[in-house]
């Protein structure tokens, strides 16, 4: 990493999920100089874990797909993987920033053959499947990981899987002498886009999260739908196993909420509208989907797909917000209790499966931002002179979709090269 | 008190939501329920609420000024405040309750037989009286509330626990005469008398 | 450990031959083993409660707990303001925020105290003794003092609504608390675990004015208390105790049920555990006798 | 030297190829049957002595053509990644050795797959050349702005800012669009709880204040022609003049006009004064310059009702179909205008269900209700003029009841109507229809040529003066995760002609698409190939004289690169091309191909393949698998170990458009027993990045039926399929399918 090349005429973009990626892309693809750092061992971030887009309905890898190969094809851009900012100094056109690069304690001589995985016997709750399966301590983080590159969990270093995993390599791919490295290097200008986490549904304390089996939140579920993911493609209850159809979708669970997040997520709604799509694939007329919901925000052209859901006969919208959730002992079914506001009716309705539309939280980490910017009160980076040259990049900026994520990226980039233009124009 | 009601009529005209902004306890945030209805699912005696909150506040928007204040929905009220936690936009709603519940009673809409009004009435002027509440005095005039022979009806039916309670020394039949009091009752009923006047004329003074 | 002292305000029903006198006594002699000196602030009076918003209105209201807080702040300076009945705990604390938080409601509030020569500032902590217990002790500290451990004994930490929303115990969920399951654990008996109902409302003063509602409500209180195999219910909260305790033979009545369930304050449970007797952790004040304690306390 | 081709074969050992095959007979494979001029095993292809290995080849043996027999194409990019040559990949890791079982009775088969895949490697090497770029480009980095608006000055601005020469052309005779009429925007920075000043001024300033922008006022594109890099714009004023200027880029920022509220009468519209539209208002507040909003008649305002998504989101005839996003926020903000002046005006917002999304959309929503503002979840059925003022006559979805609301002034939240020009898509439509007669047409067309709209950039384009719609009229991307693709290269849409949104969308919107008309000219300076082939030097060249003329490559360009010259032949502008190949599928006469990419690479690819004669057993299946997503999903399968057969031979291709019948019918007449196509979701909800290309393919196959018949051949030895990239497990299959279909039918006849 030491042959890292950067001037105050390089863009450094921070976080490599769709935003990020687009933003380095864009920018390399005019010509500029960018590094594009990403603190997961692979790039692709929230969406490599979704399974469908709305409202088309297409495959969130396909556009991964082809964002991956613009990345490998472009020489203007530096990847790299595993590293995080912790410093950053300086004003626009000239900012120093330390970079933190942890031990992934498998070189680039690693031909993703799989063969340390084999050997290796710890197990660990998988990221990618939000911890609904297991993942070797010897790991590819998935089919399409990007670095094509093993990863040695920390957590086995030093115990005789290490040694196994390394014994296992036959291209000496595996350092476990590995140390965290530090870098501090210039750039002109940098783009901000470390998105967002899905908000702790633990806090929803009504919804029994932490108490019911059969409470499950939107991200997780989207992982049940993916053929590959933890349940092969199943609607699959955790407290037995059994398949579910009768499926209640929480809206704003953790949004437009003072006690939570106050900020709608705008994309819980469409994307509940998506899952009943789902349901609907894999029963058609059997399974059963309710979605409660206080606005239903299918906003701009995509609202046809809010009408088409409509017309599903095996779809029911109740304006509510659900007071709480009990478990029924005998069933293990959650029980929703609470009343429709369309002109009051009180429910206790129980249904195999619940899903919380859990809301979108920013990881800007909004105490301690390594550099002044100023942040709003939803955890959000404003757009604001006083931001110098730091642009925030999709869900950084606000509750965005990934269409509108990317759109923003976009303009981030363009900010970017604004600065690192003016630099070069300066410089001659 | 029907005629401080006719007052209020003239001064609101039909606007019913800048007169309870303006008169009735937490009434400024009524306008800021967006109808999820939370409150309306979280009250243990749901069931038992004509108009629920929510509903209740819909129904101020809408200008229903003897539909709401004649309710005996708000006299539902448990103060068990399940509404004000898990309200989205913090309103709070026990008290906006409490005060919608003694604006009625004061303009005299209130359901006159509400068993819970009866009783919240007769606790205060029980407090009210010697600064601290007399149980026995309470709990007889309560038995007694609807009426004599209701009384004796309700009395016999609580005697068990009544003897019981004395029996365990949480009943005083002495409390009949004298009882617990403030030292301090002049004071007392001072404070509470201004307090009342500084209500009362702001209410009065308030132009909508 | 140092005596710790508080401003006490007992409330009407702690008071002599009032519904919740066996809290009091269990209180004492609960505070007498953890060294507590409880100050009671001279003169005090009812805090209207939860029922006297009818009557009282929002600043008659209001006044009553203001006095009590400026009779504090004379009588016990620099000491936080501690009560042990829920009910008085919410009006003095909702009344402390309130004020604080509004300057015209803090002026007017004065110019009422002004016509008996008091001023508040509202500045005292309020505070309920359970919060004395978990904060200022701690599980640790208060699992020392443990003589006669409630071992074999399975009880439903009944929270109820006033003690833990809208303000509670820091650090625990208005959904499922679970500081009164720890007590219980230090105090060497096992809590009845997801116990569904610890939040639930017992009707509050509207036991009296809506019986049939109320009791219906109690019932479910109980029945969860037995289904999760219960002994007994403990609760920090003199209406929960009441209402939940006083009515049972009614509820049997009505719904052909066999409640025999005591129903016990925390103080209750952790006098008798710190090897008080019966009479000072105020048993004989249990209308359904907690057997399984007065086994313990008799040693 | 580019001439003289040298092929370098290299073999890899590594990740248990040389323990699963016999790399040495590999070798002699490429020697003997594929004729690589140096051929190389090692045991560790992608390390460092290995790529070396290799470059010292290219540096001191001269070898251009790279043959790498490893892994996948899509694995390793990094370490075999040569300058000036061209580069084949071998999949023998993920196509071999990582679908077939470790078994003595597969050994075989699964050599005989890898020898096909090394003869085809080196065979496609050979074929190709390094693809060189255009050099010729006279290229200028000027962009065009079509539109003064919000959108259009950003994007000018913006790009202005990184340095660029901007000419805004602008129909009407001043800068600022529908935004001038405006009194404030909802605001776009913290606390959201105010509207803003609109920033038009500003922005109008901004642009007259640069020196790089150029403004045309009162002008409209008469002729546009060209390509990225070069277009040329014929710009007309009002009073006729017209000037010609070259562009490398053009943006559309054409915006919207406003819904025809004359066509909700029922809403009261027409009916009285002081039923307004959402923009009218603005206007009103506008004229009223922070002073109290009156009457039509003068009186003055004490209730406003405004009426969310009118004559919007419903399916009524005449309605708009969508959501115009804006339109909440949009009321917010004006009955603050009213709420500001005199919090005792009534402002009741009857909505059914309220879009306020994000951060500031939610503080905005709050703090109008802070403000006063009541809302209400209603159905709005008739506004009537009552003898004082109107009445709203709604259901109230809450009360559950009918009610009627006195107001004295009601405000129409009707919706944005994109201004895309002509749907050109509509009129294609229509001459296909007529060439067929078809009887729906005429009806198709009344439909469609409903308003005879004039073109915004007319394009001097075979397929149409502007650029194809998406939905209901916008001028949007198909693809979610690229929302600047249009399908006109180096043009791009922004703000409401793209999708309805307000201001602050817009000018996100507009920044974004700057950053694309800049890159767009970029790449025209280096002759290199835009989304999704970004970086792709390679373009389509054609060989006249073989030419008979027959326009499907003009018609099926999917992107519109291909105009036909005067002489009718076809005018390829390579600036324009995206390099999908699919007129290289197109061409009956076989005359279009790529340096890199032509009906040979492939060709010879399955020509090469070993045909063992019927009695062996050993049929042969050809696959052609879409590189995008068909071929990653077989990719990710190997990593799965999901076994196929091993009589299949893959070949990615760019897209299934590009798959020339040719190479069909040489499958089947060098004694292949089935071909599988492998392509993209087709349809509405297209995943084809390049359109039309699986489309096409399907078309194209569904033709091929009787080229079958004559030769006698089942038509189930062909099939074509949609596959996605997440048919982890369904391509495998589908190629079992075709295994087992064999089995059934028995082996082609036609093997040698």
């Amino acid at each position: 990493m030491a042959d890292i090349i950067a001037t105050n005429e390089t863009i450094l973009v921070v976080g490599g999920g769709i935003s990020g990626m687009t933003a380095a892309i864009e920018a390399a693809e005019c010509g500029k100089q960018v590094i594009l750092v990403e603190k997961n061992p692979a790039v692709g971030g929230r969406v490599s874990q979704l399974y469908k887009y709305f409202p088309k309905l297409c495959h969130p890898s396909c556009g991964l797909e082809i964002n991956l190969r613009r990345l490998k094809a472009n020489k203007n851009l530096r990847l790299l993987t595993m590293t995080e900012v912790t410093e950053v100094s300086g004003e626009p056109g000239n900012y120093s920033v330390t970079l933190k690069t942890a031990p992934r304690y498998v070189n680039e001589n690693c031909t993703a053959c799989g063969a340390c995985a084999e050997v290796v016997d710890a197990e660990f709750d998988s990221e990618h499947n939000y911890g609904l399966s297991k993942r070797k301590g010897a790991y590819l983080p998935n089919l399409m990981a990007f670095p094509q590159r093993y990863v040695l969990d920390p957590r086995i270093i030093g115990t005789p899987d290490a040694t196994k995993a390394k014994e296992a390599c036959k291209y000496d791919a595996i350092d476990l002498d590995m140390q965290e490295e530090s870098h501090t290097l210039t750039v002109g200008a940098i783009v901000w886009a470390t998105g967002w986490k899905p908000y702790d549904a633990n806090k929803i304390q009504p919804y029994g999260y932490d108490r019911i089996a059969n409470v499950i939140t939107s991200v997780e579920f989207e992982r049940m739908m993916d053929p590959h993911g933890p349940t092969g493609g199943k609607l699959l209850r955790p407290s037995d196993g059994k398949e579910a159809k009768d499926i209640a979708f929480i809206q704003c669970a953790g949004s437009r909420d003072r006690n939570y997040l106050k900020h709608c997520s705008r994309i819980c709604c469409m994307a509940s509208l998506k899952q009943t799509t789902y349901v609907r694939e894999q029963y058609g007329d059997e399974g059963k989907s309710s979605v409660y919901y206080i606005d239903i925000r299918a906003i701009d052209r995509i609202d046809d797909f809010y009408q088409k859901v409509q017309a599903d006969e095996t779809v029911t919208f109740i304006k509510s917000k659900v007071a709480k959730i009990e478990e029924d002992k005998e069933t293990g079914n959650p029980v929703l209790h609470g009343v429709n506001t369309e002109g009051y009716h009180r429910y206790a309705t129980p249904h195999d499966l619940v899903v919380l539309a859990i809301g979108m939280e920013p990881s800007v980490p909004a105490g301690d931002f390594p550099i002044k910017v100023s942040v709003n009160e939803n955890g959000f980076i404003e757009q604001d002179e006083a931001n110098g040259a730091i642009f925030a990049a999709g869900c950084s900026a606000d509750a965005l979709d990934v269409n509108r994520a990317v759109q923003n990226a976009t303009a981030s980039a363009l900010r970017a090269i604004q600065v690192v233009n003016q630099v070069a124009g300066t410089e001659g | 008190m029907s005629t401080v009601n006719q007052v209020m009529v003239e001064k609101y005209r039909n606007d019913f939501l800048k007169e309870v902004k303006a008169n009735v306890e937490e009434g400024d945030w009524v306008q800021m329920c967006m109808q999820c209805g939370v409150c309306s699912g979280s009250c243990p005696f749901g069931p038992y609420w004509e108009h629920p909150p929510q509903e209740i506040f819909m129904m101020i928007r809408a200008g229903k000024r003897d539909e709401v204040l004649t309710s005996d929905s708000m006299w539902m009220c448990t103060s068990c405040y399940n509404c004000i936690a898990r309200c989205p936009r913090e309103l709070p709603i026990t008290h906006i309750m409490h005060g919608l519940a003694h604006y009625a009673d004061r303009l005299g809409l209130a359901p006159k037989n509400q068993p819970t009004r009866k009783f919240a009435i007769k606790f205060w002027n029980n407090l009210a009286k010697k600064g601290r509440v007399n149980e026995l005095k309470l709990g007889l005039a309560l038995y007694f509330m609807n009426g004599f022979v209701e009384g004796i009806k309700t009395a016999l039916k609580n005697q068990k626990l009544g003897l019981n309670m004395v029996k365990t020394k949480r009943m005083n039949v002495m409390e009949m005469v004298g009882g617990h009091s403030v030292k301090d009752t002049g004071g007392l009923h001072a404070i509470l008398k201004k307090a009342r006047e500084i209500e009362e004329a702001k209410a009065a003074e308030f132009k909508g | 450990m140092a005596k710790k002292e508080y401003s006490f305000y007992p409330g009407c029903s702690s008071q002599k031959g009032a519904s919740a006198s066996n809290y009091q006594v269990s209180v004492d002699a609960m505070c007498d083993v953890l060294d507590i000196k409880l100050n009671h602030i001279p003169d005090w009076n009812c805090c209207a409660a939860s029922i006297g918003y009818a009557g009282g209105g929002e600043l008659p209201r209001l006044a009553l707990s203001a006095r009590n807080m400026a009779l504090s702040e004379q009588a016990n300076p620099d000491q936080d303001l501690v009560a042990t009945c829920a009910a008085c705990w919410l009006a003095t604390r909702e009344t402390k925020e309130r004020l604080q938080n509004d300057d015209s409601l803090m002026a007017e509030t004065n110019e009422a105290l002004a016509a008996a020569g008091l001023k508040v500032e509202a500045k005292q902590n309020v505070r309920h003794m359970v919060e004395v217990l978990i904060e200022d002790f701690g599980y640790d500290e208060l699992g020392k003092h443990v003589k006669n451990p409630l071992e074999g004994m399975k009880i439903a930490g009944y929270v109820g609504c006033q003690t833990n929303r809208p303000f509670g115990i820091d650090g625990e969920s208005f959904e499922n608390p679970k500081y009164l399951d720890k007590l219980v654990e230090t105090l060497g008996a096992e809590p009845v675990d997801n116990y569904d109902k610890k939040v639930s409302c017992c009707g509050g003063a509207l036991a009296f004015s809506e019986p049939e509602k109320s009791q219906a409500l109690i019932r479910d209180i109980i029945e969860a208390a037995y289904d999760g195999g219960a002994d007994l219910i403990v609760t920090p909260c003199p209406v929960c105790q009441m209402n939940v305790e006083v009515y049972q033979d009614q509820i049997n009545a009505k719904y052909k049920t066999k409640f025999k369930m005591p129903v016990v304050y925390y103080s209750t449970l952790m006098s008798v555990a710190y090897g008080k007797s019966g009479k000072e952790a105020g048993l004989d004040g249990q209308i359904i006798p907690a057997k399984p304690l007065e086994k313990i306390a008799g040693k | 030297m580019a001439d003289e081709i040298k092929i370098g074969a290299y073999i890899c050992q590594g990740c248990g190829i040389g323990d699963r095959l016999d790399t040495a007979k590999l070798a002699q494979v490429a020697q003997r049957d594929a004729k690589a001029n140096v051929v190389k095993e090692h045991e560790f292809l992608c390390s460092a002595e290995g790529v070396k290995m290799i470059q010292d080849d290219i540096d001191n043996e001269g070898v251009n053509r790279v043959a790498i027999c490893a892994c996948s194409r899509r694995a390793k990019t990094d370490a075999f990644n040569f300058e000036n040559v061209a580069i084949t990949r071998g999949n023998l890791r993920e196509g071999v050795i990582w679908v077939r079982p470790d078994t003595d009775e597969a050994r075989e088969t699964t050599q005989d797959m890898a020898d096909d895949y090394v003869r085809m490697a080196v065979v496609e090497a050979k074929f190709q050349k390094p693809p060189q770029g255009d050099q010729n480009t006279q290229y200028t980095p000027n962009i065009l702005i079509v539109g003064g608006g919000v959108s259009g000055m950003t994007a000018a601005v913006e790009a202005a800012r990184a340095g660029y020469q901007c000419s805004i052309v602008e129909k009407t005779g001043a800068l600022g669009g529908a935004a001038a009429n405006a009194w404030k925007r909802i605001p776009q920075h913290a606390p959201y709880a105010d509207p803003e000043d609109t920033g038009v001024a500003e922005l109008v300033a901004a642009v007259e204040g640069s020196d790089k922008i150029t403004v045309h006022l009162n002008a409209t594109l008469t002729k546009t022609s060209g390509a990225p890099g070069r277009f040329s714009a014929d710009i007309t004023t009002e009073s006729g003049s017209t000037t010609t200027e070259n562009f490398g880029a053009i943006i559309q920022a054409s915006g919207y006009t406003e819904y025809d509220a004359n066509k909700l009468p029922e809403l009261g519209y027409g009916k009285s004064p002081n039923v307004v539209t959402q923009a009218e208002l603005d206007a009103m507040a506008k004229e009223a310059n922070g002073g109290p909003l009156k009457t039509q008649d003068g009186k003055d305002v004490n209730s406003v009702v405004f009426v969310q998504c009118a004559g919007q989101r419903s399916e009524q005839k005449g309605h708009l179909p969508y959501c115009s996003g804006h339109c909440c926020l949009t009321s917010i903000k004006q009955a603050m205008y009213f709420k500001d002046q005199n919090p005792d005006i009534d402002t009741n917002v009857i909505y059914s269900d309220l879009r306020t999304p994000g951060a500031g959309g939610e503080d905005f929503y709050r703090s109008g209700q802070r403000k006063g503002v009541t809302f209400t979840k209603g159905q709005v059925n008739e506004v009537v003029a009552g003898g004082d003022g109107l009445e709203v006559k709604f259901k109230d979805l809450i009360l559950n009841e009918d009610a009627v609301e006195k107001a004295d002034l009601v405000v129409l939240a009707t919706g944005q109507v994109a201004n895309s020009g002509v749907d050109i898509e509509a009129v294609v439509k229509i001459e296909v229809e007529d060439e067929e007669g078809g009887g729906e047409a005429t009806e198709e067309k009344e439909v469609k040529v409903e308003i005879p709209v004039d073109s915004i950039l007319s394009l001097d384009y075979r397929q149409g003066p502007d650029l194809p719609q998406l939905k209901y009229g916008f001028n949007d991307s198909h693809f979610i995760c690229f929302p600047y693709e249009t399908r006109r290269t180096g043009i791009y849409t922004t703000g409401p002609v793209r999708r309805p949104m307000d201001m602050q969308q817009a000018i996100e919107d507009a920044t974004g698409a700057a950053l694309k008309a800049i890159q767009a000219v970029e790449n025209a300076a280096k002759g290199r190939a835009a989304h999704p082939r970004s970086g792709d030097l390679s373009f389509p060249s054609f060989r006249r004289e073989g030419c008979t003329q027959c326009k499907r490559c003009t018609v099926e360009c999917p992107f519109g690169a291909i105009d036909e010259d005067e002489e009718r032949y076809p005018l390829f502008n390579e600036e324009r091309c995206r390099r999908c190949g699919t007129c290289m599928g197109a061409c009956p006469v076989r005359v279009i191909s790529f340096e890199n990419y032509s009906v040979d690479t492939v060709g010879q690819q399955l020509k090469i393949v070993d045909i063992p004669d019927e009695f062996e057993e050993k049929p042969r299946i050809l696959a052609l698998a879409c590189e995008n997503d068909a071929y990653p999903a077989l990719d990710m399968a190997a990593m799965n170990r999901v076994e196929y057969s091993a009589f299949v031979r893959v070949i990615p291709v760019r897209c299934l458009g590009s798959v020339n019948l040719i190479w069909i019918t040489d499958a089947l007449n060098s004694g292949y027993d089935g071909v599988v196509l492998m392509g993209c979701q087709k349809g509405e909800n297209y995943q084809c990045h390049f359109v039309k290309g699986s489309e096409m393919a399907h078309e194209r196959m569904s033709k091929v039926d009787a080229t079958l018949q004559s030769l006698s051949l089942e038509p189930e030895r062909i099939t074509t399929h949609e596959v996605a990239i997440t048919d982890i497990e369904r391509a495998p299959q589908l190629i079992n399918e075709m295994a087992e279909t064999i089995e059934k039918i028995g082996m082609s006849p036609f093997k040698f």
